[in-house]
């Protein structure tokens, strides 16, 4: 691996947080308001680390742990994360799994950690987030499977390269499903509209919001900043399949990625101003649908 | 070998003395439970020599029994097997000590120590045989002494029926399996199980049935679905470490006995040669098998509420896991592929043993629950972490470990055969490649509903606030029930930290049950290995990174004001036990999805009025094939036998007409 | 030779103590008398059965008495049971007399007709000409016919009267097939006492009239098959049996039904050989097998009453026996092993269930409940019994019908195979069913516990560790002497008789 | 050529009881039945007539015409009853079904290839045909008495088929055929008499508590 591998995981621990901010800016702009600045996530996570914390008499130690076992697991899985023409940090076959598992692993332990609170909000909270986390599970890995069949390889970092017009031209169909399946997932797994509304602060209508209610001080920043990352990441596989092939000029390429997360940034923005959250009754068959059209892509890679 | 047989010897010897000791019951525990361990000690001798890549031993004296022969061969495959049936074995048997303190008194202990001892015997017997006759017999002891042991508090109506209903399951499972080893004796000639492995099957219609045979028979004590009514029955009856053991490692004898069966039936052998593979629609079979247990099971375990019934119907869906592995392979078989081969028997292998360690823990960690509360029922509990600490501690390994993630053990396996799925699935065509794809959103949507439902048990019962009376004077069970805990969670850790290694042990085993050549298993799981190394980099960093953030987070809040308060409630200041999520409410909308695979019923009695007195919801979730399957096939038997009343309805005249009748009908037909 | 005497005396030594019992003042010496005479017989039989066993057949009275390795060995498991059932009458008949159910008058019958009835069988046994043979079972039925009602009820009195009906109708079937054996060796220029001599027919039965001997094995099966108890001819059964005082249940299904059913063998070898070896005689065995199984599954499932329940498991093991000679082969064998195993279970079942009796009062097993815990070692013995009947490892009933099985399986006989699987299944679930609320129910209050004494609980553990040992491993004797007799129904010339390779792999 | 009298007159006597209602006279049936059958033998081997078939003759007669008569006669009074009521098939029926049986009886005996040593071939039909009568008696009639003479008029076609093929059955076993009914009817005897006494009557239709 040479300085250039590090790129990605460098990008994904800077960035990440910027993304929040230019989403929220691009909502801002649709509500025709100025909102607040692109650094706002970064001034938020600075003040939440010089702040005390208050906790639950209810909680025990499972509570402080769901926060730091999700950064770290966020930090790990980011290392396995390609980005554009950059390979990630880590690649090895079926890296995927870890990828998914630990992204598991946070996810179980931000549950707990919200079920360890014993409010009724965050058990709701809790109980939907797994809900939707097992219908996402096989839609991504029914997309990875696609993918890994397209591309006969078996690594994040080869799976997602950059795809050549002649891709498109002989497996058009199959990457435009692949694209709205991950597109969906990445929308329910980082608990943004159409799945979930991150602004309101009604708890009843929250999933991920509702579960770190009670989370307070350098605890929360831990959870936001493992949030930013997770977006990030999801965005960084999504983008490497759209961003056309930069012959390998390591600028050039940066430049694009940098330039296309934002792009995907302000895409999220747009999604969330135009559409509105779906009826939590809706939202399954939303996740099914994205299993179902990462599966119809998967049947076009048999024949 | 000598070592094994010691170890045998001293069990029976174990069983005599409990039995006719009697009491004082102390003494009985201990001596019951230092016989098991003592005798798991000497067996792993052996075991882990065998394993280790050392020479195949057997031991065969003539036995005075109509084809029979104490014929006893401790062969890799076997000693895979044989290792986490000891371990589990000793641990429970220590746990036992303490678990069973409280009926002291109340009852003699000595029959329960006694048929213990027996099971294990039986297991071990069962692993070890050669011999179709000898086979039998221990399946049937095996059968008899857990029977014994599930009806363990037969005062109680339900635990009376839960026996009935296990031997009568275990016992037409041995039907067919009578029926399996007999034709297959009839074919070779012989009952010796060597003599079957060298001959195999050669006709494929037989080859076929016999499968079939085998499916049933072992199935049935594998618990595979729609065979395994069983086990949500019998393990929520029996005696906590008895679960443990029974769950944990003796319902893995029914996959060892698949498997062996498929050595009989030429598949393994054929692996090389195109003559003796098996057909592509037996690796189809079993993955459709492992499909149908892994997402039903999970899902009715979603619906339980009690603790241990919840882990039972976890077992169906985990030997469903291990039946894809199984498939995987065979369909490796089927293609000559042996990178499928060894992938998916080296998962399915290594999920048995990983099931043992963390289905063990569970029952262990569920049964301390009930000591130290007195009740299952998982919506009456509640924060019990902070009453039972090092349970809750092990019993979260556990979870984390079943629910397939990692660092732990669960994860290992899962990726073994998810990684012969994807290779497989990636590289060839449709008749391979739609089982393993199906395969692959089969275990991840498994996956995802394990994660949930233990995300539930755990968080229900060891977080939040009590939700009853019966936590309120829970305590920490004792350390002979605490040691066999963290043992077997520290087994899940080590597992997971050192899966490459482990995944090299699978050499032996893999070679002996396929008969590849050397190179070919070792290279394949090299091809493994080297991913999992990366895997346990990621761990590595990953605890590192989070020692970190702890040292960070203290360094940070040190001297900072850290208060403690309620939780927020949005404006209630007190908020009780019973405004908690329940489990029922935590898995709803998933049963609400999965209606109408499950057929919950529910029983609603909403508020009413202005000042709602009461309200109440009730959900039951009966298992669909004994609903929908087996009591129906049961009643019609039944209903139809009883037509035959009438021939018995006291009149002596129609009694000796019948015989006229017989004798004049018989008459005229044979001299016609 | 000294052998005669011995035959001679097995008849006499009963018979002689019948007639004593009847001479006696007091119950317990009757009852002491009556085990003492079963006792020397046993010990005379068993002696016997012994020289037979080791060094071929016997003969006496001009060859009308005989003894082979088929009848020595039923001698031998018959005087078993009768020397249990004895020690356990004494035992039974105590509690009654204490209780003071049991008359002189009473006690006398008992014990004559329970000795003139062991004289009857071993009669049965050891008679060479099929006449005498014949004989003897009728003889069974009528004396057997007053031991159902040693106690005169409105029950006892309707199942005494159906059992001496149909048995006799059926007993008399059996002497029609008796005449159409001899009228089958017409011409053989056989002089009359010879005529029905069972060895001379044996060895003439190649040139038997056929057709003669079809119509004789039918009524045979028929007649002798009702005294078994065979479907549909078994109806008298289930009555009797429920109805009989405890011991002499035990003697009805521990060896009765299995000296009519020797009948029957005894005239396998002969009905094979006069039909070509066609297996035309051991397909008839087969048929009658299978619709026992059947039909006793059927009334298993819905069976209240215990010793009705035992009554039925009786017909479906008869039935087994019967399949097992049909197969032939292995399947006499494994048949002859079954004879064994079977009468010792269902003799510890019967005692059982006559001592449990007496403490609850019934044998309605909805009131029977808990015995485990009311009288352990009379529980453990029937639950023991009960789940050894319906087939559970590592009982030797288990390793019989395994190897009845594989004579099956290899004899290609699917269907059989298929139904006896089935309805061992049916019993299986039905029994175990009831065997376990009966073991661990919830034992009525009224019932006041009763401590077994050693006679007691020797009586339940000896037959118990028998079954489990036989079920783990066979003596070697054993085995010669079962394959010596399954020979005598095999018909295997005397060069192979005895020989291992009948049944060895 | 008296042979084949008496059986013919067995088989009307057989009919005459399939008829009858009064048990009385079903019983001098059966006494008369069995004297005829005790001649038999004699009439039989009139040429080698030896201290054999004379026994047998005597004893046959004497049980079955008078003990057995007797026996049964002593049951009656016990049991206050004369005739049999209401049976499970009518009289004219059961006559008809007894011609059938007859027919079968003959298709059988022709089926069977016994050689007698006075070859009649009335013989073996007649006595499955006593068989068969008997066994319907059994079946069709519900009172106790009627049953016993019907075993005995099975009994009596068993004693036919003997005497026709003596020549191969020793007359020990003869003797004890004769005992063992003897035995058989005393048994029965006893049991209706008993059965009589607990009950205070004798239809065994009745007799049906214990089923299943």
């Amino acid at each position: 691996m040479n300085a250039l591998s590090f790129i990605p995981l460098l990008l994904a621990l800077i960035l990440s947080p910027l993304l929040f901010g230019v989403i929220n800016r691009t909502k801002a702009l649709f509500a025709g308001r100025r909102g607040q600045p692109l650094l706002q996530t970064y001034y938020d996570l600075w003040k939440l680390l010089r702040k005390g914390a208050v906790y639950s008499r209810t909680t025990t130690w499972i509570f402080r742990a769901g926060p730091m076992v999700g950064l770290a697991a966020a930090w790990v899985a980011a290392t396995l994360v390609p980005l554009g023409n950059f390979p990630a940090l880590i690649a090895f076959p079926a890296d995927f799994l870890l990828f998914a598992g630990l992204l598991g692993l946070m996810r179980f332990f931000t549950v707990v950690a919200a079920l360890d609170t014993g409010s009724s909000f965050e058990g709701m909270g809790a109980s939907r987030e797994v809900f939707f986390s097992a219908l996402t599970e096989p839609a991504l890995f029914v997309v990875l499977a696609t993918l890994a069949r397209q591309t006969g390889q078996l690594s994040l970092s080869t799976m997602f390269e950059p795809v050549s017009g002649a891709d498109w031209l002989h497996g058009g169909p199959v990457l435009a499903l692949v694209i709205i399946a991950l597109m969906i997932v990445l929308l329910a797994e980082n608990a943004r509209i159409p799945v979930d509304d991150p602004n309101t602060h009604l708890e009843l209508t929250m999933i991920h919001e509702v579960m770190v209610l009670d989370h307070s001080g350098p605890d929360f920043a831990f959870i936001l900043y493992a949030a930013a990352l997770k977006l990030w990441m999801l965005g960084a596989l999504v983008l490497s399949m759209v961003l056309p092939s930069s012959g390998g000029n390591p600028w050039l390429s940066l430049a694009l990625v940098s330039g296309g997360m934002f792009g995907l940034a302000v895409v999220i923005g747009v999604i969330e101003s135009v559409m509105a959250r779906l009826r939590l009754l809706v939202v399954p068959q939303l996740l099914i649908g994205a299993g179902a059209v990462a599966t119809v892509a998967l049947i076009l890679t048999l024949r | 070998m000598t070592w094994l047989l010691f170890a045998m010897a001293l069990l029976l010897l174990g069983a005599m003395a409990v039995l006719l000791l009697g009491r004082p019951d102390r003494n009985v525990s201990w001596l019951g439970a230092g016989s098991v361990v003592i005798a798991s000690v000497l067996g792993c001798v052996p075991v882990i020599h065998v394993l280790s890549g050392g020479s195949v031993e057997a031991v065969r004296v003539p036995w005075s029994v109509p084809f029979g022969e104490f014929f006893l061969e401790l062969d890799p495959l076997t000693a895979w097997f044989l290792f986490p049936t000891l371990l589990v074995s000793a641990l429970s048997a220590i746990y036992g000590v303490g678990y069973l303190r409280s009926w002291q008194g109340r009852r003699s202990l000595g029959p329960v120590w006694f048929f213990y001892c027996l099971l294990v015997l039986g297991m071990m017997l069962v692993l070890l045989a050669r011999n179709a006759v000898l086979f039998l017999i221990a399946w049937e002891l095996m059968a008899l002494a857990s029977f014994f042991l599930v009806t363990f508090e037969h005062e109680r109506e339900s635990v009376r029926e839960a026996g009935w209903i296990y031997f009568v399951a275990t016992h037409l499972g041995t039907a067919f399996l009578l029926v399996f080893f007999l034709l297959t004796a009839r074919e070779t000639g012989s009952m010796d199980f060597t003599v079957w492995a060298e001959k195999g099957i050669q006709t494929r219609g037989l080859a076929d049935i016999l499968f079939l045979l085998a499916i049933v028979g072992f199935g049935t004590k594998a618990g595979f679905m729609p065979f395994h009514v069983w086990l949500p029955e019998a393990h929520p009856a029996a005696p906590s470490h008895v679960s443990a053991l029974m769950s944990g490692v003796m319902i893995k004898t029914g996959i060892y006995g698949l498997l062996r069966a498929l050595t009989f039936l030429g598949a393994p052998a054929g692996a090389g040669a195109t003559a003796g593979r098996p057909p592509l629609w037996w690796g189809w079979a079993l993955i459709g098998i492992g499909l149908t247990s892994g997402v039903l099971g999970v899902l009715f375990a979603l619906a339980q509420h009690d603790l241990k019934r919840l882990l039972a119907y976890h077992s169906v869906e985990n030997i469903g896991i291990i039946t894809l592995g199984l498939g995987t392979g065979l369909l490796g078989m089927s293609t000559g592929s042996s990178m499928l081969i060894v992938l998916g028997f080296g998962g399915g292998l290594l999920h048995v043993v990983n099931h043992a360690l963390f289905k063990g823990l569970l029952f262990l960690g569920a049964g301390a629950v009930l000591h130290g509360t007195g009740t299952l029922e998982i919506d009456h509990l509640g924060g019990l972490l902070k009453r039972m600490p090092w349970t809750a501690a092990t019993f979260l390994i556990g979870a984390v470990a079943i629910s397939g993630l990692p660092p732990l053990n669960g994860f290992v396996s899962e990726f073994l055969i998810f990684l012969g799925a994807f290779k497989g699935g990636v590289s060839t065509g449709g008749a391979i490649a739609v089982p393993l794809l199906a395969l692959i959103a089969g275990l991840a949507l498994i996956g995802g509903l394990a994660a949930a439902c233990f995300t539930k048990a755990f968080g229900i019962v060891f977080l939040g606030e009590p939700r009853s009376e019966h936590v309120s004077h829970a305590h920490e069970a004792d350390w002979t029930m605490r040691l066999p805990m963290l043992i077997l969670a520290a087994g899940c850790v080590l597992i997971g930290l050192f899966a490459p290694v482990v995944v090299g042990s699978l050499q032996a085993v893999l070679e002996n049950l396929t008969h590849l050549q050397p190179a070919a298993v070792s290279e394949n799981l090299a091809a493994v290995a080297s991913p999992l190394a990366w895997v346990v980099i990621g761990t590595v960093a990953f605890l590192l990174l989070l020692l970190a953030l702890i040292l960070l987070r203290r360094g940070l809040l040190a001297g900072r004001r850290v208060e403690t308060n309620v939780t927020w409630g949005c404006g209630y200041a007190q908020p009780t036990a019973r405004m908690q999520y329940t489990a029922s409410s935590f898995a709803q909308p998933l049963m609400d999805l999965f209606r109408p695979l499950l057929g919950t019923k529910k029983k609603i009695s909403p508020p009413r009025g202005f000042f709602p007195e009461e309200a109440a919801l009730k959900t039951v979730t009966p298992d669909i094939s004994h609903e929908e399957v087996y009591r129906p096939v049961f009643g019609r038997i039944n209903e139809w036998l009883s037509q035959l009343r009438w021939v018995q309805h006291g009149k002596v005249q129609l009694y000796v007409l019948y015989i006229a009748v017989t004798l004049i009908v018989l008459l005229i037909w044979e001299l016609r | 030779m000294k052998h005669e005497a011995l035959l001679w005396l097995l008849i006499l030594v009963p018979a002689a103590t019948g007639a004593l019992a009847l001479l006696l003042r007091s119950v317990r010496t009757i009852l002491g008398a009556m085990c003492a005479g079963v006792g020397i017989s046993v010990a005379l039989g068993w002696y016997v059965a012994g020289k037979v066993l080791m060094s071929g057949p016997v003969s006496a009275g001009a060859e009308w008495l005989y003894l082979d390795a088929l009848s020595a060995y039923n001698l031998g498991v018959m005087l078993l049971i009768y020397g249990l059932s004895s020690a356990y009458a004494s035992v039974y008949f105590r509690v009654e007399l204490r209780e003071g159910h049991l008359t002189l008058k009473q006690a006398r019958l008992f014990a004559s007709l329970w000795c003139g009835a062991l004289a009857a069988m071993t009669l049965v046994f050891i008679s060479n000409n099929l006449g005498i043979m014949w004989v003897g079972i009728e003889a069974t039925t009528l004396l057997t016919g007053f031991l159902i009602c040693v106690h005169v009820t409105g029950e006892s009195l309707e199942a005494m009267w159906k059992y001496i009906l149909i048995c006799s109708v059926g007993v008399a079937f059996a002497f029609m097939g008796t005449l159409l054996v001899g009228a089958s060796a017409h011409g053989l220029g056989l002089r009359a006492p010879e005529v029905l001599l069972w060895t001379r027919l044996q060895a003439h039965a190649g040139s038997l009239n056929p057709a003669c001997l079809k119509a004789a094995f039918i009524f045979l099966l028929v007649g002798y098959g009702t005294k078994a108890g065979l479907a549909p001819m078994h109806n008298w059964l289930p009555d009797a049996h429920s109805q009989a005082p405890a011991p002499v249940s035990a003697i009805f299904s521990g060896f009765m039904l299995n000296t009519a059913l020797y009948c029957v063998m005894r005239y396998v070898p002969i009905v094979e050989a006069g039909t070509g070896n066609t297996g035309w005689g051991l397909r008839l065995l087969t048929g009658f097998g299978l619709i026992s199984i059947l039909v006793a599954a059927a009334f298993i499932l819905f069976q209240h009453d215990l010793k009705r329940l035992l009554a039925y498991h009786s017909v479906e093991h008869i039935g087994i026996i019967t399949l097992g000679v049909g197969l032939g082969g292995l399947g006499t064998f494994a048949a002859l092993f079954h004879t064994l195993n079977h009468s010792l279970c269902k003799t510890l079942a019967f005692f059982a269930a006559g001592r449990l009796g007496q403490m609850f009062g019934t044998h309605d097993m909805r009131k029977l409940a808990g015995v485990m815990r009311v009288a352990p070692v009379w529980g453990m013995g029937l639950f023991g019994s009960l789940l050894a009947l319906i087939g559970v490892a590592p009982f030797a009933l288990f390793m019989s019908e395994l190897q009845m099985l594989k004579a099956a399986v290899d004899k290609g006989a699917i269907l059989a195979l298929v139904l006896f699987l089935f309805g061992a299944g049916v019993v299986f679930v039905g029994a175990l069913g009831h065997a376990i609320p009966l073991a661990w129910g919830k034992a009525a209050s009224t019932v006041q516990p009763a401590r077994a004494g050693t006679l007691e609980t020797l009586l339940v553990v000896v037959p118990l560790v028998f079954l489990l040992v036989l079920g783990l491993w066979m003596p070697g004797p054993l085995q010669t002497a079962l394959n010596a007799a399954a020979d005598v129904i095999r018909h295997v010339s005397p060069a192979l008789a005895g020989s291992p390779g009948g049944i060895m792999p | 050529m008296m042979t084949d009298l008496i059986l013919v007159l067995v088989v009307l006597t057989n009919l005459k009881l399939l008829g009858s209602s009064r048990l009385g006279a079903s019983i001098r049936v059966v006494a008369a039945q069995g004297v005829m059958l005790g001649l038999l033998p004699v009439l039989a081997h009139v040429h080698e007539l030896s201290l054999h078939f004379a026994a047998l003759a005597v004893g046959t007669v004497a049980l079955k015409g008078v003990v057995f008569p007797w026996l049964l006669f002593r049951a009656l009074r016990e049991a206050e009853v004369t005739r049999e009521v209401e049976p499970y098939v009518a009289y004219i029926t059961s006559i008809l079904i007894g011609l059938a049986a007859l027919a079968a009886s003959f298709w059988l005996g022709g089926r069977l290839p016994v050689s007698t040593v006075e070859p009649s071939s009335l013989l073996v039909p007649s006595a499955l045909f006593s068989i068969l009568a008997g066994l319907f008696l059994i079946v069709a009639r519900k009172r106790a008495v009627n049953q016993v003479l019907g075993f005995l008029v099975l009994e009596n076609g068993i004693y036919t088929f003997g005497v026709g093929i003596v020549a191969e059955t020793p007359f020990l076993v003869e003797l004890g055929v004769l005992l063992d009914a003897f035995v058989a009817v005393f048994v029965m005897g006893i049991a209706v008499y008993h059965i009589n006494r607990e009950f205070d009557h004798i239809e065994v239709d009745r007799l049906d508590r214990l089923k299943g």
